[in-house]
């Protein structure tokens, strides 16, 4: 029971709605260390996938992914337009033109999205970003393949991510615009990695 | 919140409706994607200067866009880089063959937009050298942090290099100008309050009724540093010290000085610190031959200010003096 | 209070010696008693044009002093208007032996001091003509009261004035120019906060979160009303809708529109505004010729707006678009 | 046991007291029905007022009263420096160059004093300006020259200016900044009114 398009457009819808759920929260936690506008620009580029998505699903997963990630790209702005949209690029081209995407072709996306997020953002596991989610979540997805399923995959993810998120509020910032508070972020959740988390808790609830 | 607007989701394109309509002389707007562009671009075999960020720094940068300045600005949402096809529709609408340099705040989201922005455009053929402006001295810098922050120094780079492209030095030369004023620009800031972004819906932070915030940045960001509320005479060399020590500027240097305030601090106030920071200045045997007095880097209603000193010599007075025509800066024309 | 000054006695001169500083090609300000002076004053034979009022109001007048408009303007302390050793200061300095203009807001204090002001004046010599600008249709008119105040609309007669007395129409001509602008010209503003006055300490009034003062003068006096919070589709109308009715502008007129911001709030909003009565003006079929739109007739920090709409004819054009150069309006030169 | 120049600059430092005390008071009662200066205003003009008595005491009572009087036209501006510099510059005028003032040259000086207020400012009884507070004290000034001192004639005139003051609570303003209130001035004590109560008193206390 691998994934279709229909299946990877399903699980983007609900993570607009996640997104949508937690905009006020992310733009909290951004405002406490950031410039308060995560929540509201996810919450603008998530939204407009979805009436992408109304409007037509694509054929395969890897070209709803990459529908994801251009109107990403052209909606959200900020660091984690160009982030998350890089990500998803990423995935779509790891995914290639599969018509189903099974437990391992997952994993290797969610690897291939922190390729790109890494590539982009130059962030190292530490610097108080959305790398601390994504990076224990790629392991835990590869860890999760053998014998598991997408859903298992990803459940793995989004439990370690969402341990990675934690992780980061001791931390100070040193990469985006936290970076510039010092020891002053100490004691505060980053945001993007916050939002990384929910984006794989509502994969994961959408695949099983 | 209290603002003069109808929807956060629309503020952006609302006001960019009544800029259009306010300098329709100056300037054509573009509302999908976005762009504020000068009314005669492209000029033909004239060097492109293109700018932008995120929305609530007004008059920066839209208010630059004109003769002897910017040939577009690409507005982001409120607080919030603009998206790279903005860029990429900026630099196609201005290209007059002769290349564009790309003026960028130093910012994570703004590199990383104006990057792609970039790369798209270079498909289209266009020539576009990037330069990333990080003025403000708040800021440790460091390889392994985000750096510093572009702030006031923008309007500087955005001024001279617009004036050396509408005289018509070729990109090279452009290219050079900004990096030579981003090499010698220095800024800082600080807040007496935090502002409101409108999806937000509460201000950026809060400040006690005696604190300040020292080294804020211009997203509502808080500072380095909160610290006792001061008389102006304090204030305005907790500004200037880390400026002329970050430099550093010495005695006998020729300088322009800059006392940009953040959108709700009044003109007076300007003036005032504009005064001490001049005394100052005079005091340590810099001669302070150029000024620019007023809001235009701000950050909303925010009440603050910020100082920025660039280091002149005959080649930046001359292009600091060209004409420049836009809605916010205006002379010779 | 939170202010960039370091003593409430001395906030006037302290940021007039800034402004001197910030504008010594344009300006020369004395101080006792405080007076901006355009920098080549007297202008032979050109009839001066001079101002003044309370302070707090920046850029207002002192940013309006230089070629094509004022020749000087009176700064009292803030929010009082200056004493009559001012104005007889400011019209000798200015006396090009054309006589003078002298152009009041109407307000109790403004009125009493600038006739003794220019009778003072007259003893020296000089043939002083003094028009009351009374725009505000906020305030209902009548023989009995103090009669409407001068706002917003006072920037647009020392434009047309001053333009008309740099090309060397006289005195009689000067004066009767002012009279029409201050005949076809009307204001009303809106205050979604209050504003400081450094003395005071204290805010001048207080409102509630979703409460904003409609007919508010640009003194922090409380206004007419106190009106729910709305958006901005809503209150434009609530300032354009009086100003229609009052002249009454009617299908057809040629207008200025005027959008000014009260000091604390940001030139988006007051953009988005703007956008939003032209709109409602086109609807109308009255023609928005001419435009300016910003904080030109503060109240301090005040957060808040108002509207002004001068009937335009050709005379009032070309007086418009004639070159100035002052510190806060700059074309054509 | 008349007043000499001498005594009518002990009065006007007495009046430069009891401005600086009820400064804060002036400018409360300023703020709520105008802009909040009178307060700040009178004190900056009383303060140059008494620099200039401790430069020189001119040598008659009248060249005293001048002397305030182009001090505050010179200093306090706003309303209140023309209309209390008019009616300190009328009041010089009626008492001529007598060497010493009775009780009849204070009330004089008084009534002259209002008519410059009037003259200047148009205000009659009842538009909630400081006539309203002037006009009673000059009426009660009068009707106690017969067989009392200055004093007598100066309590009589705080008397009647404090009743007078407080009747403007009530009204409607008709001129001055209170105006274009309406009904909203309602309930306020006008900040002129109270400034001429004060100012009595303060005169009065001085002769005593
Ligand atoms: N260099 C980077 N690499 C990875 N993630 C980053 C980097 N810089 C910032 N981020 C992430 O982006 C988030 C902020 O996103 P957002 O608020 O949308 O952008 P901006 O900071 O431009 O307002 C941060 O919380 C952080 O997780
Ligand atoms: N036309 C007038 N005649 C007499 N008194 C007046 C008049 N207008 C105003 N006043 C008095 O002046 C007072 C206000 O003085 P002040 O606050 O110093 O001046 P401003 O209103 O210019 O700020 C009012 O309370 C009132 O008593
Ligand atoms: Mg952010
Ligand atoms: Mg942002
Ligand atoms: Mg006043
Ligand atoms: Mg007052």
């Amino acid at each position: 029971m691998g994934c279709t398009a229909e299946r990877v457009a399903e699980a983007l819808r609900a993570v607009a709605r996640v997104v949508a759920e937690h905009r006020d929260e992310l733009v909290r936690l951004d405002r406490e260390i950031g410039d308060g506008d995560h929540g509201e620009n996810l919450n603008r580029g998530f939204a407009a996938v979805v009436s992408k998505l109304d409007a037509e699903v694509p054929a395969t997963p890897g070209a709803v992914l990459k529908l994801a990630a251009t109107t990403l790209i052209s909606t959200v702005g900020g660091a984690a337009g160009p982030l998350y949209g890089t990500g998803f690029l990423r995935a779509a081209a790891a995914v290639g033109d599969a018509g189903e995407l099974d437990a391992a072709a997952v994993a290797g996306a969610l690897r291939a999205a922190l390729e790109g997020v890494v590539a982009r953002g130059k962030a190292v596991v530490g610097d108080k970003t959305m790398v601390d989610a994504l990076t224990p979540a790629v392991g835990a997805a590869s860890a999760a393949v053998a014998g598991g399923d997408v859903a298992g995959v990803l459940d793995a993810a989004a439990e370690a991510a969402e341990r990675g998120a934690e992780s980061t509020v001791p931390l100070v910032a040193r990469k985006g615009r936290a970076s510039y508070l010092g020891e002053r972020a100490v004691g505060h959740l980053d945001p993007g990695a916050r939002s990384t988390s929910l984006l794989l808790r509502a994969l994961a609830g959408s695949a099983r | 919140m209290k603002k003069i607007i109808n929807d956060p989701a629309t503020v952006v394109a609302d006001a960019l409706r009544g800029m259009a309509l306010a300098h329709a002389d100056l300037l054509d707007v573009q509302y999908d994607p976005a762009v504020v562009v000068r009314a005669d671009a492209p000029v033909p075999r004239k060097v492109a200067v293109v700018s932008g960020g995120g929305s609530g720094h007004e008059p920066l940068h839209g208010g630059f866009v004109g003769r002897g300045m910017l040939d577009a600005a690409c507005p982001g949402a409120v607080f919030t880089s603009p998206t790279p096809d903005q860029v990429q529709a900026a630099l196609a609408r201005t290209d007059g063959g002769a290349g564009a340099v790309l003026i960028v705040k130093n910012y994570t989201g703004d590199v990383l937009n104006f990057e792609t922005g970039a790369e798209l455009a270079a498909v289209d053929g266009v020539d576009v050298r990037t330069v990333v402006v990080d003025d403000d001295v708040a800021v440790r810098d460091s390889l392994f942090t985000a750096g510093r922050r572009g702030v006031g120094g923008t309007v500087l780079v955005e001024k001279v290099v617009g004036a050396a492209a509408e005289r018509g030095v070729g990109l090279d030369g452009c290219e050079a100008l900004a990096r030579k004023v981003i090499g010698q620009v220095r800024s800082m800031g600080l807040a007496l309050s935090p502002c409101t972004v409108p999806h937000a819906g509460q201000p950026s932070f809060a400040l006690g009724d005696d604190e300040m915030e020292l080294g804020v940045g211009i997203h509502g960001e808080p500072g380095r540093r909160r610290v006792p509320l001061a008389p102006a005479d304090s204030l305005v060399p907790a500004l200037l010290d880390p400026i002329l020590a970050d430099l550093p500027f010495a005695e006998g240097d020729r300088v322009l000085l800059f006392t940009n305030g953040m959108g709700g601090t009044p003109l007076m106030e300007l003036y005032l610190a504009h005064g001490i920071a001049e005394r100052l200045l005079a005091e340590r045997g810099i001669t302070v031959e150029r000024r620019l007095v007023g809001p235009y880097v701000t950050s909303l209603e925010m009440q603050g200010m910020s100082l920025t000193l660039l280091k002149l010599d005959d080649e930046l007075v001359e292009l600091w003096d060209a004409p420049v025509r836009t809605a916010a800066l205006r002379w010779g024309v």
